[in-house]
């Protein structure tokens, strides 16, 4: 026997029977993934779960710096791709190459759509100086010690105001002049966390609340990422009409990978955004 | 050459043989040679005859000397002679040198009887002090001799004129590995408590049951490998493939030997981590690498504590830099020692003896010399040893020493020898000596750099890492709470005092 | 067990050697760097592993001569914390884990399971490469800067002061930790989808079982060992303080995420040598394995609880009472399935036709070094002893004994067992022997006395001792010094016969499972047809055959039907 | 291939069946639903609910997810006992840290170690 013995099957490996032999392998291949995946993010959670259970009311306030609006948007984001993503399934079991490219570009266009937003997410809270790392606490002394007025604080999302405008525009240009304001603005609301009796411990767990939160959401874009990347490829075989109905399971299973990642995205929004 | 056992009998041989003076080394063969029982009346003599032409001739010519030939059987007489000699005179000797160091008029001992004094001291102590360091080099403070270019030399300046002298229980041996009254069993150490006992009855359990089941294994497998051999014409037996009543046997069976062995030893072990309510508290701070104890009435000592006999001890413990295991093998005690959170053993004390504490949880490059020493002594004896710690920067005229002698002793208590040494050698961090009035660099080309003074020294000590001399790193444990005043201006006063040693050429 | 009445295909005289077979299959070095063919890889990995196992060995050698008498002989105190580091981080992350699954296993589990490759033979390579790179960044570590914080790498220790080697080295664990991950996937899936016609789970010859738990807990447990590093790597170069206590951290977190890890892979390491030994014995007795069941459900229930034991290498971390008493007890419950594997194995020999070939000698030392490593452990489990023993040298020699003892041995077990096959070639039994015998010497004198001294206080990672533990370091450096000389006489015994070793017949030990139905060394695709599955400790389906030089099947033989 | 002709390929195609529109559509809308409502529900103070409520929310949408998008609910047994084996995992690792840490004192300041080593 050859090594490509399933000349009429291009896409059949030789150590395979049958297309079905194949496609049920790799589905345990990549539900055995998941699995992995799973673990994989458990320490986080892990970790977590500790540092809430130990400072809930660090929790709390901390998580006033996360925009929930920007959150809600991008959960629903993630789980339109998670709907397209789904359907192209559908389609590449139905045969219908052209409606099965639609749905993978629309689930790319997605993905970089949550990236754009995480991305206006991140450069905004690093603006405000809260960066993951060693020099969290210096920055967050200015941010919950003494408003001074060169030093950016913690804005306490106001309704409405501002936050809209990073969202949908993406322009920071005023966010300086935005977060200055809310810092010397709401000064009186950090009451508590000003109270020089109060220093050292809290501010270290604020860091941590936000290195846990540095990790967990980038991670999940790290995974986001590697998403489009391998989505891209599908889609670029799919334009090659690589896909039929009796072989369809690497869209399957790029799809299997995207709802996971979806998955992931579900429980990290209440945890980080939604905590009061 | 240096090999344990076989060099200290080595020094010892070498040592009765020539007094003070080892410049003539007996080879291994003459020291090793077997003793067959000696004609008693003559070893006297010949030990006299041995020791007075050695001295004699060391002494006139005042350097390597020769003396008549002595068989080997001769040598055993007379190193066995001078070993009973010894064992009796060395008791008294100690006795003597303790009492004038605790304020008495001491009477100047002859080097021989330094010897022997450091003879009779921990064994390792002894070693590391033939090992050719030329000062003080630990953080025991009880060294009494020095060695320079491998002679013996003179005691250490003067401990009494420090006013902090080696407390008597320095000199008594450790209960774990010299008192032969007190000999381990082939597996564990002395038992020092009740509880320590309880914990060995559950080993000797276990052992028992080891025992058995090795036994049964190797026997089995033997008895059926050579029974069964591979032999032409003889056929395995394949109707056995299994056994069930065989087989619940076999996994019951453990079981139940294995759930009396989890219950037995969680019941000791609440014992182990419960400590009695009247407990005496002592704190423990660990670093890298020392241990520094805190009484409760604020007094501090580091490198060694004492404790009552016949008390409930708990030490509440926690580490200033890394995670650190406080190990207690005669108590069968032990627990990690974690920075930001207070963990606790505590043991019953026992009678008085010595014992020895490891750091058993990695901490890095001083890990396998972060001992402390245990003392288990009479109230009475605790209490005097306590009150003359707390004073250890006061001298006899009850006024503060000077911050020379302060900074010296601060040198070795607050652990700087762990890593600065003070004979120009490099180590862990930079070396004292010749330190004073040099250019510190804080990067390879220099452009960063400072002049050592006071002000430099001062913020060395206060925030190491403030100002790090190329190529070292942030190995220094910033220790907290701080020096305090007059122990800074002692180590500024020490260093100074160093300024004219010569330091190597690696020692930055 | 029932026994299905399917007709053997036994053709009268089965071929014995191919003239082309998958070492000669292609030529050129790409022809092996980039090749899919699992016995390829696994050769490569052999190749790997044996590389790594040499360094480590090296740097046990250096541990050990430095101890042979107190006070520093030739390294200072910080270059011994780094050769005891590397000589760990080398053996546990480079040899042991992936010794037995991905060098024996890639070789022999699709042969075992009569199929043409591995399920996925693109990921096989990558893992491959995936340790390739995960040991280069040792290497990298190890040349440029000294890594000393113990293979453990535990905080706080790792990630202050200037260890930036941390940094590297936790990256190449991160890259091995995957390669390990794939290769568990890959076996997991190959053995639910690629089994032959007839081989139903109980039909599964006992190493299949063994790599099939070990899968399971590579693919849940190493992930979290990806993630503790990641987290290590943030850090060590961030400082973002998770398990920093300087920064409000816990540095005991990190021992149990690191233990919820490093747990399993304990198992990771042992299981797929109880797995070796199961073939080895019953091989070697000529007789069908007793109590198959037991032992492979005893594989899997040790991968299960193993997930819930970390708790007791914490013992004296400040680990809370409550927990330490529910580690304690699981940690019983897994003693139980390796004693039921024990008794077994010596059943097995039980009016067996045993035979002291070199595999068997091997299997027959693991036994007893595993029990003696096993029963120590009791010790270890039980809450009052451990705090006594935690970190000492009784525990180093707990763990050599079940990983060296152990694994070691079960990795020569395998090694000289399935070698005819791998290679084609047949190892002399005499220098062998000698090799296995004199090892097994020189290890029970290297770690034996570490009992005694550990149960005496010697506290583990120590460069320098007190005199009075000096006569224990001296009896185990010179035995180290003979496991030394054992495994070099069985490494010149297993090169000398790829040079003059006589031709392997396709069965030379009368095994009844599949892969010695090909021919040694097996061609590219290893079975035209999947051969059918009978039980796979059916001793009585081959027999000797004179003319051959090894086993063939017996023609027309109906298997006996048990119940 | 609808759902109603997997039948005749065995039951080794059972996997092989596409989801009717509908179904993935109307999943669509629940979630985008939960979504809201677990949003809604974070705007009032419900004390200790608060977290289960959140993540009861949560794991009904990862059901949804897990059963509809990913066909955990038409396929293998084998796929599901996998990632609900892993979770079993994930709270074992989990709930025996928490236990763990919840054991202990609190952390302490330097302060405090001040403090208790002065009294």
């Amino acid at each position: 026997m050859s090594d490509h013995g399933h000349g009429d099957k291009p896409f059949l490996a030789h150590h395979f029977e049958d297309e079905d032999h194949q496609f049920d392998s790799g589905k345990l291949g990549i539900w055995a993934f998941l699995v992995t995946e799973v673990l994989f993010f458990s320490g986080l959670f892990c970790a977590y779960a500790i540092y809430r259970s130990m400072h809930p009311d660090v929790f709390q306030y901390a998580a006033q710096a996360l925009d929930t609006k920007l959150g809600a948007i991008n959960t629903s984001v993630l789980i339109l791709s998670s709907l397209t993503a789904a359907w192209a399934v559908r389609n590449a079991q139905l045969g219908q190459k052209k409606a099965l490219c639609l749905n993978l570009a629309i689930t790319i266009a997605c993905a970089f759509g949550f990236m754009g937003i995480k991305y206006l997410e991140y450069s905004h809270k690093i603006h405000l100086g809260i960066i993951p790392g060693n020099s969290t606490e210096q920055y967050l002394d200015g941010a919950f010690g003494e408003p001074k007025a060169e030093q950016v604080a913690f804005v306490v999302p106001q309704e409405g105001e501002g936050e809209e405008q990073h969202a949908a525009g993406g322009e920071h240009a005023d966010d300086a002049a935005h977060a200055e304001g809310g810092g010397q603005d709401h000064a009186h609301e950090l009451a508590p966390w000003n109270d020089p009796a109060v220093d050292g411990i809290q501010k270290q767990n604020l860091a941590i609340f936000f290195a846990i939160y540095y990790c967990m959401t980038g991670l999940h874009g790290i995974h986001v990422l590697l998403g489009i990347v391998v989505l891209v490829w599908l889609l670029s075989r799919a334009l090659r009409g690589h896909f039929t109905p009796t072989y369809y399971g690497p869209i399957d299973f790029a799809a299997l990978y995207w709802h996971l990642v979806d998955l992931i995205w579900i429980y990290l929004f209440p945890l980080l955004y939604l905590i009061n | 050459m240096k090999f344990g056992a076989l060099s200290l009998s080595l020094v010892l041989a070498a040592g009765i043989a020539g007094g003070v003076t080892l410049a003539a080394e007996p080879t291994s063969s003459e020291a090793a040679a077997p003793a067959p029982a000696a004609p008693a009346q003559d070893v006297d003599a010949l030990i006299a005859q041995y020791n007075s032409k050695a001295r004699a001739q060391a002494l006139e010519a005042g350097e390597s000397y020769t003396y008549r030939e002595f068989s080997n059987e001769e040598r055993g007489w007379i190193r066995e002679g001078a070993e009973a000699k010894r064992a009796a005179a060395v008791d008294g000797l100690i006795a003597e040198y303790n009492a004038g160091l605790s304020g008495m008029p001491a009477r100047v001992f002859t080097d021989e009887e330094k010897f022997w004094i450091a003879m009779a001291l921990d064994p390792a102590e002894v070693e590391s002090v033939y090992e050719g360091h030329t000062a003080i080099p630990t953080g025991n403070p009880n060294k009494v001799l020095y060695m320079e270019a491998g002679e013996l030399q003179k005691p250490i300046e003067s401990d009494p004129q420090y006013g902090t002298p080696p407390a008597a229980q320095n000199t008594a041996p450790l209960a774990e590995e010299l008192d032969p009254a007190l000999r381990p069993s082939l597996w564990v150490p002395v038992a020092a408590s009740e509880t320590a006992e309880e914990v060995d009855a559950m080993f000797n359990f276990i052992m028992y049951i080891n025992y058995f089941f090795a036994a049964l294994i190797a026997v089995l497998m033997v008895v059926f490998c050579v029974k069964y051999r591979r032999r032409p014409g003889v056929r395995a037996d394949q109707s056995i493939t299994h056994n069930t009543p065989l087989e619940i046997f076999w996994s019951v069976v453990p079981t139940i030997l294995v759930a009396i062995m989890f219950w037995g030893g969680y019941k000791t072990f609440l014992d182990l981590r419960t400590s009695p309510p009247d407990a005496m508290q002592i704190y423990v701070k660990a670093r890298q690498w020392g241990w520094d104890f805190t009484y409760q009435n604020g007094v501090e000592t580091a490198g060694e504590f004492h404790v009552p006999a016949n008390t409930p001890i708990e030490m509440v413990m926690t580490s200033n830099d890394v995670l650190h295991s406080f190990h207690l093998p005669a108590f069968r005690q032990k627990s990690d020692v974690l920075p930001n959170r207070y963990t606790k053993v505590w043991f019953d004390s026992g009678e008085p003896r010595t014992y020895r504490v490891y750091c058993s949880e990695y901490c890095g490059t001083g890990h396998s010399n972060m001992y402390s020493k245990l003392v288990v002594e009479p109230r009475e004896d605790y209490e005097a040893w306590l009150k003359k710690e707390g004073n250890w920067m006061v001298g006899p005229d009850g006024e503060y020493k000077e911050p020379l002698e302060i900074g010296k002793l601060t040198y070795v208590r607050r652990g700087c020898n762990a890593c600065h040494s003070i004979d120009g050698k490099h180590g862990t961090g930079p070396t004292f000596a010749g330190l004073w009035g040099l250019e510190r660099r804080f990067d390879a080309a220099g452009d960063n750099k400072r002049i050592a003074d006071e002000d430099y020294i001062r913020q060395s000590i206060t925030d190491p890492h403030s100002q790090l001399v190329y190529p070292y790193g942030k190995n220094m444990s910033i220790y907290d709470p701080m020096l305090p005043e007059p122990q800074i201006i002692g180590m500024i006063e020490y260093i100074k005092s160093l300024a004219d040693v010569p330091r190597d050429a690696d020692a930055w | 067990m029932t026994q299905v009445d399917v007709p053997v295909i036994a053709p009268d005289r089965p071929v014995q050697h191919l003239d082309h077979n998958y070492i000669n299959h292609s030529k050129g070095i790409l022809s092996w760097l980039l090749t899919l063919d699992h016995k390829r890889i696994g050769l490569m990995y052999l190749a790997g592993i044996s590389a790594s196992f040499f360094l480590g060995g090296l740097f046990a050698m250096a541990i050990r001569l430095e101890l042979f008498a107190p006070g520093m002989q030739f390294m200072s105190a910080e270059q011994y914390n780094q050769v005891f580091t590397l000589h760990g981080a080398v053996m546990v992350f480079l040899f042991i884990i992936p010794g037995i699954p991905a060098a024996l296993g890639n070789v022999v589990l699709p042969l075992m399971l009569g199929a043409k490759d591995v399920a996925f033979p693109r990921l096989n390579l990558g893992s491959f490469y995936l340790w390739i790179s995960g040991a280069g960044f040792f290497v990298y570590t190890l040349l440029t800067k000294g890594l000393d914080t113990g293979w453990t790498f535990y905080t706080p220790y790792s990630t202050t002061g200037n260890n930036t080697a941390v940094i590297s080295a936790t990256f190449g664990v991160f890259l091995l930790g995957f390669s390990s991950i794939f290769t568990g996937l890959n076996f997991l899936v190959t053995i639910h989808k690629m089994r032959p016609p007839g081989m139903t789970w109980h039909k599964l010859p006992l190493f299949l079982w063994g790599m099939y738990g070990t899968a399971i807990m590579q693919i849940l447990a190493t992930p979290v060992l990806g993630i503790t590093l990641l987290l290590l790597i943030m850090e060590s170069t961030l400082g973002i303080g998770i398990f920093d206590p300087n920064k409000g951290g816990d540095p005991v977190l990190y021992q149990h995420f690191f233990w919820f890890y490093s747990h399993p892979a304990v198992y990771i390491m042992i299981l797929p040598a109880m797995a070796v030994i199961s073939e080895v014995i019953a091989a070697f007795s000529r007789k069908h394995i007793f109590g198959y069941r037991m032992i492979a459900y005893s594989s899997v229930s040790i991968a299960l609880l193993s997930f819930l034991v970390w708790g007791h290498h914490m013992f004296v971390s400040s680990e809370s009472t409550l927990a330490t008493l529910i580690f304690s007890a699981i940690t019983f419950s897994i003693a139980i399935p390796s004693a039921i594997k024990v008794f077994n194995w010596l059943a097995t020999l039980y009016k067996g036709s045993v035979a002291l070939n070199t595999p068997m000698l091997y299997a027959l030392e693991f036994i007893w070094l595993f029990t003696i490593g096993g029963l120590t452990g009791l010790f270890l489990a039980v809450l009052s002893t451990d705090v006594a023993l935690h970190d000492t040298y009784f525990v180093v020699a707990h763990f050599h004994y079940v990983m060296v003892g152990g694994t070691l041995f079960a990795f020569f077990a395998g090694l000289h067992y399935w070698w005819p096959k791998m290679t084609g070639k047949m190892y002399s039994e005499t220098s062998s022997r000698l090799g296995s015998i004199v090892a097994f010497i020189g290890f029970n004198l290297a770690f034996f006395p570490q009992f005694i001294m550990g149960s005496r206080g010697m506290p583990r990672r120590y460069a320098d001792y007190k005199p009075d533990f000096e006569l224990f370091h001296q009896l185990s450096s010179v035995g180290t010094a003979i496991l030394g000389v054992g495994l070099a006489i069985v490494a010149y015994s297993l090169v000398r016969s790829l040079f003059s070793g006589k031709k392997a017949p396709a069965n030379p030990w009368g095994s009844a499972t599949i892969e010695w139905e090909c021919p040694s060394p097996p061609p590219h695709h290893n079975f035209d047809h999947p051969p059918a599955a009978t039980d796979p400790y059916d001793m009585e389906r081959v027999e000797w055959n004179e003319e051959v030089g090894g086993y063939v099947p017996v023609q027309g033989y109906r298997p006996v039907v048990h119940h | 291939m609808t759902a109603t002709d997997h039948a005749a390929h065995g039951d080794h195609h059972e996997d092989h069946h596409a989801l009717p529109l509908w179904m993935l559509v109307g999943t669509w809308g629940a979630l985008m639903g939960l979504t809201l409502l677990t949003v809604f529900s974070a705007q009032f103070d419900l004390g200790a609910f608060d977290l289960p409520i959140a993540m009861g929310i949560a794991t009904i949408k990862a059901m949804l997810v897990l059963l509809i998008f990913m066909h955990l609910g038409f396929d293998k047994g084998f796929h599901s006992l996998l990632i609900f084996g892993s979770l079993l995992f994930v709270f074992l690792f989990i709930s025996f840290t928490l236990m763990d840490r919840g054991q202990y004192q609190g952390d302490i300041t330097v302060k405090d170690s001040e403090k208790l080593l002065s009294d």
